[in-house]
């Protein structure tokens, strides 16, 4: 019982801040903050103590009685959600401070609160209905945090993609639980393994949660909104809300059957997301958008395991799931982490330089050393390189791969390009943010406002510091979140209760800790030796070139040329230059830019090709009263037609 | 005798408002008998009144799950139109407040009517009583679309007439005595003439579905909603429409009873779901936000037919929808009506930027609009998920998969739309807000009531009325 | 029958009001001629029927016509020509309706069921074809007494305050519909219907 | 204690030989040119010297800049510990110790290109992409090749996937391998360790701006990357594991020379690539591991 009570805690805090959010914004960090406590200590209750938190109450909402729930697997991304909303509100205090922004800021408090209450109640709710309906709360608070610079226009038009993607989603969950409720005869879900007439309605909720998920070719609507949305909200965004999406998935995979195919469908997503989001993010310029579209990497990584668990219980509960679904699973919590960490990062840059034009910055390392290194950390995270936590889940993906592999069972042949691919994309990952943090935070300052960036207060730094410390916690102790992630995949599939922590594990761990260790004592040690061997400071070697620029250094879009020239095919780079001409040329340009190719090549076609029927359609209210007249007959006419026809029938 | 008092009171009112002397005082008649109506209705919702056989007139299940609304509905447009009229004293409210009253007091005539003539009288009555509150305005763009409304709801009127005869004449070749009371006929059954019944059901259906406002017989509709001052638009989509629902009902029940159920089933869901496409399309496109009300009023009545053809459940699911639909369109149309006065102009390229303008509004219009376009927890959401949820039970995938996308596309045209409007750069072109637009406790509390109201059905729907809908529905559309 | 073809025929906006004026005050005297036994109400009805469709509805029409003081053409949309065709087509295709339909054996001989379903056609051709709002008016004049035609059918068994009813609403009808285009004429200084599409997407 | 011992010694091993190999290529280089070339040992004389020199650091670095090659190193000797060395095995063998090989190699490969791009200088940041994007298709190759050896072994530990023969892919996984131990150790016709063309380079013109201590530290771990490949190729082809102690350690240090004195042929007999070649090269090296693991593939399945 004691978990409900904390959840109370944890629900009274965050309803109590939405009060305090106008007047006092300090008590509503104080009720946010001991609200987050609260839930994470509930999480952390239930994932240790494997136990169930399962409430009725008689009172009836919308007709049903309400239904809360609590398993490992909720209480696992609840614990991911009360970090990132607790570190996303002492963020936002000086981040979108009152100062700066006096109207939108005491709204952006009171909808973050709504956002963490839905979103916990979307992990609660045990009753189809109450679902659907945190579900879409949790999707217009979200609206609304991400249309918190309502009155600038490129902001308004991506939280209306978003937005219209989002209910789009909705509209297939409506489908989803209406048929659940349909063929079971009641709202509430639960474990109905033994129901195969339920089977065809993964593809409803693969739609659904996969739009919300940003899956590949769903992922139109999340660049925009991740990028144009307030750092801390693009960091929940990203962290938290995307991963509802796969939290649905989990969930009712876990307990509802699938079709045969489902798994290998899910593994093949996941691997086009991940090589394609990585892709796209190369070709980026814009900061935010770029970490934006590694969401969708990450997202297809947690997919792979999910997908070739899914395809391993459908034949047969191989061992080798358990490795790949943890893996996806601990993914989750880890991309929540990095993520957050850097989208906060990418919002301080933000904050001290007015830009996310990656081109536009640089050499921000010495105005700002806390955030650069800090961001740095993260980007070592999502390459997936030890010893941080993002390798420690991609190699429990992998692990479960190659076992899939030596099983030489059915998914043996899928697992060799998986595995490929999954290695492809990890080099793609580290060429990108090798890029990132080369091209933001080292050479020098490229223009007059990166120049004069300042390093932010510790109001921003804390949060981030919690996040890295979090990261690097995972990388060098995973043993220690083991259980969590064993209790939790237990729920998905209850043959695995007894899940002893792979032995490696504990190798791994000690394996990161000494090479954490050894590099810090060998940068040390050089640093030392050039001290005492003497420094003398000059200028980059230049070639011999009379008047070097910053200007001159290599750019985001120059960097990642070789390999977007590789995905060209899908990337679609469009290169505007006017090349040198002439003995004495005036000047030359050249600018790059790509494109959103789902979105302007798929989607906006149909789009138009529907606003053209509808246009047509219009043209028929054109006001001329015998006309309408006319169509009342048609209508009766019509009628009379059908009325005959099912008379003969 | 509480059943005659819901008739009686409004017309003799509307009769007192006609005589009455002051111009300033005469709109507190409005609320005044819309209190009254509302606590009669209401009563007579918990303490039904026994049905007295034969009678042409009474409180039955249908009326009780359906009037209730649109008193509810009068009452709160009613306490709004005191603080609209005040705005707008420049106008002679006489005739407009004599107007609405009669209409109130015909339309819970019609919707207790059980003759079918009775019932068509009522309604024609109705309808013209709406023609001056349509030209209030009396601009020359409010003429034409009275004379619209008139022609087109007139045609539409004279074809239910027919239609009715030809119902008659079906009961008189089949041995009828020519008692015309929908209990009556329904007795009758089977021995009802089947050519002349289908006939009186395509006529009927059409001829009411032309008040009701389906697709394609809507085309009167955005033009009547978008001159005529916002209480009437409210009124007209709330309650005219839910009059003519209701008289679809009963003929279907007269049908159905015959052994046609499956045939007005067919034709109530194609005309529904034809109604439903059609309005989403025109969503998608248009830039005046009154006529988007208009539009999305058609989108609701397919719905409501959906809902209807159905059966079962899915009438349940209809009649909850009624009350949905009336009252948040109802906050839909006033807050509109707000914005309308402060914006002086009605098209995305005029008005822009009400958010700063006319907060209030503007907060309770992107409310409404989020409610009426089925998100939870307002209580569309509700009934629209049961119609859907009915629609697969009874194995029609097909029908549910239009119906979502089309509340898809709708959701689509109107959120661009209100966005646009509430959220855009604002315009400097716009004229500036004189006082008189200020928006004024009178102005926005009855939106909120409405907002409030579409709210609580949805989050707690008290068990007396889903029992009342059920009942209705176990009538109308027996199980088979 | 006649009538309606005349009204579809004529050019000219009097002669169509003319047309449906007195085909009202026919249907007026006619239930009087149907009633086997006189009832007073059946009077009162048909003396107010003709009254009203007969004498004050055609004034009302004129009199809009005086003040717009407009040329009295009709300006068909739909050729005289067709139209005729159109409704002696309608006429022909009505007698076989009501050959097809079962009526009972008293009417079976009458020519009612025709003859309504025919004015019912007329009457639409009028409100589709016609471009002066006056004549539309007649075509919705001729409509109801097409509808009204068919009502005699019912008469009988029809309680006669449903009849009443009935009769008074169309009037009230046909008569805010005279007041209304006498507004509109007014507004716009027009009766031609093709200036009234100001509204539309 | 024993395994500190073990530990220290290896760790020993590793770094007194690494610097042999550059010696020894160049060594061939020069006698196939006919010249007598530089002593083998040149690059300990290189290494101490740098070691002791004075430094000069660009105005634009950060701390990176001194930090990324040490923590390159400490990666490229993590990397050597896991592998396994004939008899001897590996510090610690783990289930899956395979794939934080390769991801070690890619930590220092992050350090490498973020320090070369810490002094702003853009033929620094060209070496860095070029590095970068290449070894996207090296590591396709890589794991494919472990794959391989997985698939065959039916273990991902390095120690026993190295213990028993390739089979009979053996010989299109050494030709992969090799490629690859060409292109990530940028040895011709990949990259060219003499020129001091930028535009023509990928390491060299990293490290341009680097000098002193890190340079040795980088010029170290570069030479320790050549032995590690030279190491891993070998063991996954040769059966050392049927092979006595003695016997193995003798075969490896055999084979090892051998490769080396591949590289040097190689290098003084090949030309460089054009760049827009190179891609195409490592895809084949990357098809000759998937051939290979179809060979594999085929004969576990027989």
């Amino acid at each position: 019982m004691i978990p409900g009570w904390l959840l109370l805690v944890a629900a009274t805090g965050v309803v109590v801040g939405m009060f305090s959010a106008f007047r006092a914004p300090r008590y509503w960090l104080g009720a946010l903050l001991g609200g987050a406590l609260a839930a994470l200590t509930a999480a952390i209750w239930i994932l240790g103590s494997g136990s169930i938190w399962d409430w009725r109450s008689s009172f009836p909402l919308g007709g049903e009685p309400i239904h809360l729930r609590l398993d490992a697997l909720g209480a696992f991304f609840l614990a991911l959600l009360a970090v990132l909303g607790g570190v996303g509100g002492v963020y936002a205090r000086e981040y979108w401070n009152d100062r700066q922004h006096p109207t939108s800021a005491p709204w952006g408090r009171i909808w973050w609160n709504a956002l963490l209450l839905n979103m916990a109640l979307v992990l609660l709710c045990a009753n189809g209905l109450h679902f659907l309906i945190a579900w879409e709360l949790f999707a217009v608070s979200g609206y609304f945090l991400i249309t918190l610079e309502r009155h600038r226009r490129e902001v308004r038009a991506a939280g209306w993609l978003y937005f219209a993607a989002s209910h789009a989603g909705t509209l297939c969950l409506f489908a989803f639980f209406a048929s659940l409720a349909a063929r079971t005869g009641s709202w509430e879900f639960g474990p109905l393994r033994e129901h195969p007439n339920l089977a065809p309605l993964f593809w409803l909720a693969l739609a659904g949660f996969g739009l919300k998920a940003g899956l590949f070719p769903l992922h139109i609507w999340l660049p925009s909104a991740h990028a144009s949305a307030p750092s801390h909200v693009s960091a929940i965004l990203s962290g938290v809300a995307i991963k509802m999406g796969i939290y649905g998935l989990m969930r009712f995979t876990g307990w509802l059957p699938v079709p045969d195919a489902a798994g290998w469908v899910v593994a093949v997503l996941g691997v086009v997301s991940a090589v394609l989001g990585v892709a796209f993010a190369l070709g980026q310029h814009d900061l935010k958008r770029l970490l934006a579209y590694h969401s969708v990497e990450n997202i297809g990584i947690i997919l792979i395991g999910l997908g070739f668990a899914m395809v391993a219980t459908a034949h047969g509960n191989a061992a080798w799931a358990q490795l790949a679904f943890a893996g996806g699973l601990l993914h989750v919590w880890n991309h929540g982490l990095f993520k957050a960490l850097l989208f906060l990062g990418a919002g301080s840059v933000l904050h001290a330089t007015g830009t996310r034009e990656m081109s536009r910055l640089g050499g921000l390392w010495h105005a700002m050393p806390w955030t650069a290194g800090l961001f740095t950390l993260g980007a070592v995270a999502i390459s997936g390189l030890p010893p941080l936590n993002g390798f420690v889940s991609e190699w429990l993906v992998y692990l479960g791969l190659f076992d899939a592999m030596a099983a030489r069972g059915a998914a043996a042949w899928a697992v060799i390009p998986a595995v490929v691919l999954l290695g492809v994309t990890g080099a793609l990952a580290l060429a990108c943010f090798v890029k990132v943090c080369g091209i933001v935070f080292l050479g020098t300052p490229r223009t007059e406002s990166a120049t004069r960036a300042h390093e932010s207060g510790w109001l921003m730094l804390g949060p981030m510091a919690v996040l890295g410390t979090a990261c690097a916690a995972i990388g060098l102790a995973p043993v220690l979140f083991w259980p969590a992630v064993a209790r939790a995949s237990a729920v998905w599939q209850p043959l695995w209760i007894d899940a002893a922590p792979p032995a490696s594990l504990v190798t791994v761990g000690a394996g990161h800790l000494a090479l954490a260790t050894l590099g810090a004592l060998a940068a040390v040690a050089v640093w030392h030796r050039v001290k005492r061997n003497g420094v003398s400071r000059t200028v980059t070697w230049d070639c011999g070139y009379a008047a070097p620029t910053p200007r001159m250094q290599y750019t985001a879009g120059s960097f990642s040329g070789i390999i977007t020239g590789w995905f060209g095919w899908i990337l679609r780079p469009q290169r505007h230059w006017r090349p040198l001409q002439g003995l004495f040329p005036r000047r030359a340009s050249f600018s790059e830019h790509t494109p959103e190719t789902v979105l302007e090549q798929v989607v906006e076609p149909a789009g138009s090709v529907v606003l053209r029927i509808s246009t047509a359609v219009r043209r028929l209210q054109h006001g001329r009263l015998q006309a309408y007249i006319l169509y009342l007959l048609i209508g009766l006419a019509a009628l009379a037609l059908l009325t005959l026809l099912g008379g003969a029938r | 005798m509480k059943e005659l008092a819901l008739i009686l009171i409004p017309l003799a009112a509307s009769g007192a408002a006609f005589a009455w002397p002051s111009e300033r005082t005469r709109p507190w008649l409005l609320p005044a008998v819309g209190a009254v109506h509302v606590v009669l209705a209401l009563t007579l919702l918990v303490t039904p009144p026994p049905l007295v056989p034969g009678a042409w007139f009474g409180f039955d299940p249908l009326a009780r799950a359906t009037l209730p609304a649109v008193s509810l509905l009068f009452l709160v447009c009613a306490a709004y139109a005191v603080a609209y009229l005040k705005l707008r004293s420049e106008r002679r409210n006489r005739v407009f407040v004599a107007a609405l009253l009669a209409m109130l007091g015909l339309l819970s005539l019609a919707m207790q009517s059980q003759h079918l003539g009775l019932l068509w009288v009522a309604a024609e009555a109705a309808t013209l009583t709406t023609v001056p509150l349509l030209h209030f305005n009396g601009t020359a763009r409010a003429f034409e679309a009275t004379w619209k409304y008139l022609l087109i709801g007139g045609t539409g009127i004279a074809l239910s007439l027919l239609g009715s005869f030809c119902l008659g004449y079906a009961s008189l070749h089949g041995g009828g005595a020519g008692d015309l009371t929908f209990a009556a006929l329904a007795a009758q059954g089977a021995a009802l003439t089947r050519p002349w019944l289908l006939a009186a059901w395509v006529l009927l259906l059409t001829g009411y579905g032309t008040k009701m406002g389906l697709a394609p017989m809507h085309t009167w509709k955005p033009d009547a909603y978008g001159e005529a001052p916002a209480i009437v638009g409210a009124v007209l989509a709330g309650g005219m429409t839910t009059m003519a629902f209701v008289a679809v009902l009963r003929v279907k029940q007269v049908l159905d009873a015959a052994g046609a159920g499956e045939m007005t089933s067919r034709t109530l869901l194609v005309l529904g779901l034809f109604s439903m496409i059609v309005a989403a399309l025109f969503l998608l496109g248009t830039p005046d936000f009154k006529r988007m009300l208009a539009y999305s009023s058609v989108e609701h009545m397919g719905i409501l037919a959906v809902g209807a053809a159905l059966g079962g459940a899915g009438m349940a699911a209809a009649l909850f929808h009624v009350w949905n639909n009336s009252l948040t369109k109802g906050a839909l149309f006033l807050s509109a009506g707000n914005l309308r006065r402060a914006a002086g102009g009605r098209t995305v390229n005029e008005v822009a930027g009400m958010a700063w303008r006319a907060p209030m509004s503007s907060r309770i219009l992107v409310v409404g609009l989020l409610a009426i376009t089925a998100c939870p927890p307002f209580g569309p959401f509700f009934s629209e998920l049961r119609i859907v949820r009915t629609a697969l039970e009874t194995s029609h995938g097909t029908a549910a998969a239009l119906f979502l996308g089309c509340l898809l596309l709708a959701f689509f045209g109107m959120t661009r739309l209100v966005f646009a409007i509430v959220d855009g750069r604002p315009r400097t072109a716009t004229r500036a807000t004189g006082d008189h637009l200020r928006e004024t406790a009178g102005t926005i509390v009855p939106p909120l009531v409405f907002l409030g109201c579409s709210l609580w059905l949805g989050l707690a729907t008290p068990s007396l009325l889903r029992e009342t809908w059920n009942v209705a529905a176990s009538l109308l559309a027996p199980a088979p | 029958m006649g009538l309606n073809l005349l009204a579809l025929g004529s050019s000219r906006l009097p002669s169509v009001i003319r047309a449906a004026a007195v085909q009202g005050m026919v249907l007026g005297v006619l239930p009087l001629l149907m009633e086997t036994k006189f009832h007073w109400m059946v009077g009162l009805v048909s003396v107010g029927t003709v009254v009203v469709k007969g004498f004050v509805i055609p004034g009302l029409l004129r009199r809009a016509l005086r003040a717009a003081s407009i040329d009295r053409e009709v300006e068909p949309l739909l050729g005289f020509i067709p139209s005729l065709l159109l409704g002696a087509g309608a006429t022909i295709g009505a007698v076989a309706l009501g050959n097809a339909l079962p009526l009972r054996p008293e009417h079976a001989n009458l020519l009612l069921v025709p003859g309504a379903f025919a004015t019912v056609v007329s009457g639409f051709l009028l409100l589709m074809g016609r471009a002066k709002a006056i004549a539309q008016v007649c075509g919705y004049l001729i409509l109801e007494n097409g509808i009204y035609l068919f009502g005699l059918l019912l008469i009988t068994t029809t309680p006669l305050v449903v009849e009443a009813g009935i009769l008074l609403d169309l009037t009230v009808a046909v008569f805010v519909i005279g007041i209304i285009v006498d507004r509109i004429q007014r507004e716009f200084d027009t009766l031609d219907t093709r200036k009234l599409n100001t509204l539309r997407e | 204690m024993t395994i500190a011992l073990d530990m220290l010694l290896r760790l020993f091993v590793w770094l007194l030989l690494a610097p042999l190999m550059p010696g020894i290529v160049n060594k061939v280089k020069a006698w196939v040119a006919g010249r007598r070339g530089p002593p083998v040992l040149q690059l300990y004389y290189d290494l101490a010297k740098l070691w002791r020199k004075g430094v000069v650091l660009s105005t634009a670095v950060s701390p990176v800049h001194i930090a990324g090659p040490a923590v390159a190193w400490i990666a490229l000797l993590g990397a050597a510990m896991l592998l396994p060395v004939g008899p001897g095995g590996a510090v610690m063998a783990f289930r899956g110790d395979a794939l934080l090989f390769v991801y070690l190699l890619a930590l220092a490969r992050f350090c490498t290109a973020a320090a070369a791009l810490d002094t702003g200088s853009a033929f620094e940041g060209m070496g860095a992409a070029r590095e970068v994007s290449y070894a996207i298709l090296s590591e396709a190759a890589i794991l494919t090749a472990l794959l391989t050896l997985a698939l065959q072994s039916e273990s991902v530990s390095l120690s026993t996937m190295l213990a028993p023969a390739a089979g009979a892919g053996a010989a299109l996984l050494a030709a992969g391998l090799f490629t690859v131990l060409l292109a990530e150790n940028c040895r011709v016709p990949f990259d060219d360790p003499n020129t001091h063309l930028e535009l023509t380079m990928i390491h060299e013109v990293m490290v341009l701006d680097h000098s002193g201590p890190p340079l040795a530290v980088i010029l170290h771990g570069a030479s320790l990357k050549l032995l590690l490949f030279a190491v891993l190729l070998a063991e996954a082809v040769l059966p050392l594991g049927k092979l006595s102690a003695l016997a193995a350690v003798g075969t490896l240090m055999g084979s090892v020379l051998v490769i080396a004195v591949g590289v040097g042929l190689v290098e003084s007999l090949l030309a460089r690539f054009a760049f827009r070649r190179v891609p195409m090269f490592l895809t084949t090296a990357f098809l000759l591991c998937l051939f290979a693991l179809l060979v594999a593939w085929k004969g576990g399945g027989a």
